[in-house]
């Protein structure tokens, strides 16, 4: 029993030291990833969210496309 | 006339144990719960329905033969099922708020604590008569405390196959039950003043980020923590199926039907484990005690990080994010960000808590990974 | 040159038996009748399309390692496809109609009677000399009166898998027939006026009422019926899942992917078991006879137990809904519908059918349960 | 074979008495469950039934958009 | 402290070997290739994946238990991925074009000598001393030729598994590669005024034609050349359920669901087999070596074959249209039209070049069948 | 090495007329397909054309419609 308990408690400690350093080692990693990725995305994106604004329907047509979609997908079953 | 002896021989009623009576109770409970108060309907349902059909006298669904036996045998035995739904779930997943603020790893990582000393706490309770937990039984009882399905379910089947049942209820149930019981926990430890701090707008995070991400936890899984690779691996799979966006058809279906179809299978064969003679036992108590001691642990050593870390930090810190690093997504996420809007209208906390919200989905698995490596 | 000699020895045509030649060509007539006459494509397809494959000389399709082999082991032996394809047909089931009109429950009893006087007649029929049926073959038989495609194959399967071939063919041959078959009985039972009675407005049924029901089926199942909670057990499941409004993506995946791919999985095993020299056989003809005999029987009985309950109602009852006792789900209730129609112009019976229609599903697979437990 | 035909017999006897009981008991079960249910959707269906009909399209649009959904799932494939 | 000893020992960094590390780089520039240069990134990106899954030190994914252990042993070993995944191609594929203009099967048939050619070239590789090439892997190498993924690894996994990591690699990397591999050769045989040549319009065809021309190649096959029933068999089956019209939710699940799902295992499974000690070898290169000779090979053989047929042809056949005989649908193709629009504008050549381009998928599933009769 | 060589040439030569044998075949098939199966379709194609067109929707809808088709599909996951 008091040797189960020294058990669970080396585990504990060992477990939260690994875990801390498993995800510590993580952040570095982010933190080079960060670093050496050239992002080319992140001035893309305007872009893509622009040519996304034009088609962006009404309202209206919204509703109207949601039921037709819910009821497609419902007459599907 | 013989053959309505027979006929009454088949029924039911004579064959009935009180266990299983009570265990029909115990999964019609599920049902209610998981229909009227929508505790995570999409397991609890099949698992409540589950526990119904194993628990039916003479009709065998558990022994050789019968449908739970086989779909127990052939998803959770092998660890197929939870392997899958861990994929699916790598594909819903979005590292975008993570990647924004790599430092709330830390909360995902300290909230971990609820499971290591989960772990204590099990064999402590062996003093009280009645319990008997082994270290494997104790570290799969721990790991509910990663409030996070697929990897409770994954671990114990892997270390004790038992208590599969009821430690998965007790996870499932939790995860359920995180906006009860966490907001206590996190008010118990904050001042209002700090549960009024707003965060920095997150920056954007680029694809090619997003990309890379998945393998470099593999990576440092497959080099540090083997044992961890089968979870982060498919989780990273799908994760990296997610954001590559040239699968995104397979991407798709692993993250709906796939995912899907392996939900009500691993439902109803977590459902077949709920028999009388495994669940009605003085250890099923014990297990959702120590379920709701490793929920309240892990937050309150999360929100404890968050505030050490807002020492350190230049920018602001709001301490009750670390309350999302058990997981749980996105409830915990969500209920940091609505305990935050209490104490300060203006205090949307959402973004920054996915950040480690999703870490402690990575954080538990490596823990599991850890368990398996000690114990298993 | 020896190689091609080799190669000619590998070709079919030296191999090929007459028996062989015969099923390609019941394999194309059940491809026929799908395609072009539209009878059941759904199975009837598949089935055909195994037949052909099943039948062929040396390619193995029917061996240990060959993928019918395969299909069949893992889908039909272990029972786990017809139980798939029945959880999804219940989350497809709307309960409603049953649940606003109980009596018509009693339709989908007295429709059994095709069954089970199928089965005396299937043991009669080892009188002509040729026919040596068992009871177990003679029940597996029968349950072609129940009109429903997985209850067939899945008792089939448990009690006469070498006749599940012709059993299965017969059992949706038949459901596509049945606006030729049901008309006749039905306007041979009943006078013009009768067929022209218009029936009261179906009251509305509330969620809760639809929540319950499958429960309440699955209780009285596993209270006095276990051997039929593998059908009633997953057809419920299928139909708590459309039900409960929570897990709408599983009742989904239930009623769309799964069962589509369960259904050319089914579909192809079926069709492994329409090899010559189980089908070519004078049972065959006696199983396509009894088949008939079958619903006509069920036909008979459900409109003249609807002419019963029409004496004892206050509220009028059209006796033709009866004939939607037997199943074949919808196809059933929508020839009641038209023979009504003819009758009477303003007479819609089709909400009125689907209660006996359902009534009629559920009524078959106690049928089912029962032989198990008799003759099993 | 006599034998077999009387068992036969009274497999269909039997069987015809289990199923209209078993049925009877769950005509019994829909009666009390319809007593004892409180039914509180009836009356809040109207009002789900009212929110469905503001988003009800034209049937021009409907006809655009079946196309559109017919022509993007045939695409996919 | 002996716990600190168990985790060091438990991480791969001590146990990692020279070969799996270098695996891991093939699986992460499989990856690469996959994303960032879009090669056959359906499959390419889960081979890559389970390429690097199954090189981790103690992790054990291929021993017995783990997962690709599983999936290999359910859906390679018997066969039955490739052959899903054959059906789902059947219910994509319109035979539409080849069957308005059949003479093009002739050119799908010239293209598999790029198959012959390289069995033969496989046995005369084993004058070099390190290939040691069985008759087996010799054909299981050629079939790379064949330009089909699922048929390549359906016949590798009967004739050859130990190759059949680097044969899908190979196979799935040239397809990819066929923009690159085939246009030089394709002007080496053809002059310019050659591949300006316009095609007559195609005639329209009938649906009956669609529906009965799958049944007509089935039964060819299957009296002629029983070994190639399986994966003919399941192609026509997939393009029956397309044509039919009756059973378009098969179909579409077929198509997309199904095939989706099983592509993530097949991926996975194929990159088990990425193992160091399978594909770390002088065989490997070899493999790359006489892949890249079969698709050179093969898209000369249709071009030579194409200029033949013109000869002897009253309408003009642009001789380009034979390049898409080696199938690699429906990238072959479009290499085709593209080329024919360099040599004039006017000239659009892709629905021609898809008659030869799914004559080529038939083609190679044939000479797959003539193999596994002649070697397997 | 030479008698596998020999092998492998009579492979090649045997497989090469298979596989030309065969599909030789399976063209006259194809032909005699062409000339029995009576083309009721052909001329029915029209007509299904004309109906397709009257649904045909405009451009704006169109556009809409994707937009809305893949947000609702984005949702769903
Ligand atoms: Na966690
Ligand atoms: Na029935
Ligand atoms: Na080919």
């Amino acid at each position: 029993m008091n040797e189960q308990l020294n058990e669970a408690l080396a585990i504990l400690f060992t477990g939260m030291v690994t875990v801390f350093m498993f995800l510590s080692l993580l952040i570095c990693a982010m933190l080079l990833l960060r670093r050496f990725v050239v992002e080319v995305d992140v001035q893309s994106a305007p872009a893509r969210k622009k040519s996304k604004a034009v088609s962006q329907p009404t309202a209206q047509q919204l509703a109207a496309i949601t039921a037709a979609v819910h009821r497609y997908r419902g007459s599907k079953s | 006339m013989g053959r309505w002896e027979v006929l009454w021989n088949s029924t039911a009623i004579a064959a009935f144990t009180w266990g299983q009576a009570v265990m029909m109770v115990v999964g019609l409970l599920l049902l209610y719960l998981a229909i009227s108060k929508k505790f995570e309907p999409l397991l609890l349902l099949p698992i409540g329905f589950g526990a119904i059909l194993a628990n039916i006298p003479l009709a065998g669904f558990n022994d050789p033969g019968g449908l739970l036996y086989y779909i127990y045998y052939v998803g959770i035995e092998t660890g197929v099922f939870p392997l899958l739904i861990f994929m699916g779930v790598g594909a819903m997943t979005d590292f975008g708020p993570l990647l924004a603020n790599p430092r709330t790893l830390l909360l995902g990582a300290a909230a971990q604590f609820g499971i290591f000393a989960t772990l204590f706490g099990a064999i402590a309770l062996n003093g009280v008569p009645g319990f008997e937990f082994t270290l494997k039984d104790a570290s799969a009882i721990a790991i509910i405390g990663g409030a996070d399905g697929p990897t409770a379910i994954f671990l114990a089947s892997r270390l004790a196959p038992d208590l599969l049942g009821a430690i998965a209820v007790a996870a499932y149930s939790y995860m359920a039950l995180v906006p009860i019981i966490q907001p206590p926990i996190m008010k118990l430890f904050t001042t209002k003043a700090e549960r009024a701090i707003q965060m920095e707008q997150l920056r954007p995070v680029g694809r090619r980020e997003k990309i890379i991400f998945p393998l470099a936890v593999l990576f440092l899984t497959l080099l540090f923590l083997p044992t961890a690779t089968p979870l982060v691996g498919m989780f990273c799979l799908g994760n990296l199926m997610r954001e590559a966006g040239v699968v995104d058809r397979l991407s798709k279906t692993a993250q709906n039907e796939l995912i899907n179809i392996v939900t009500i299978f691993l439902g109803l064969a977590v459902g077949s484990k709920l028999s009388a003679d495994q669940f009605l036992s003085v250890q099923t108590l014990g297990i959702l005690l120590l379920g709701a001691f490793a929920f309240s642990i892990g937050t309150a050593s999360g929100v404890l990080m968050a505030k050490l870390m807002a020492k350190f930090s230049k920018s602001p810190i709001n301490p009750l994010i670390g309350a999302a690093g058990v997981s749980a997504v996105p409830m915990a996420a969500r209920v940091v960000n609505k305990v935050g809007l209490e104490a300060n209208p203006q205090n949307f906390l959402l973004m920054h808590a996915m950040g480690p919200n999703v870490a402690g989905v990575l954080g538990s698995a490596v823990a599991a990974g850890i368990l398996l490596a000690l114990v298993g």
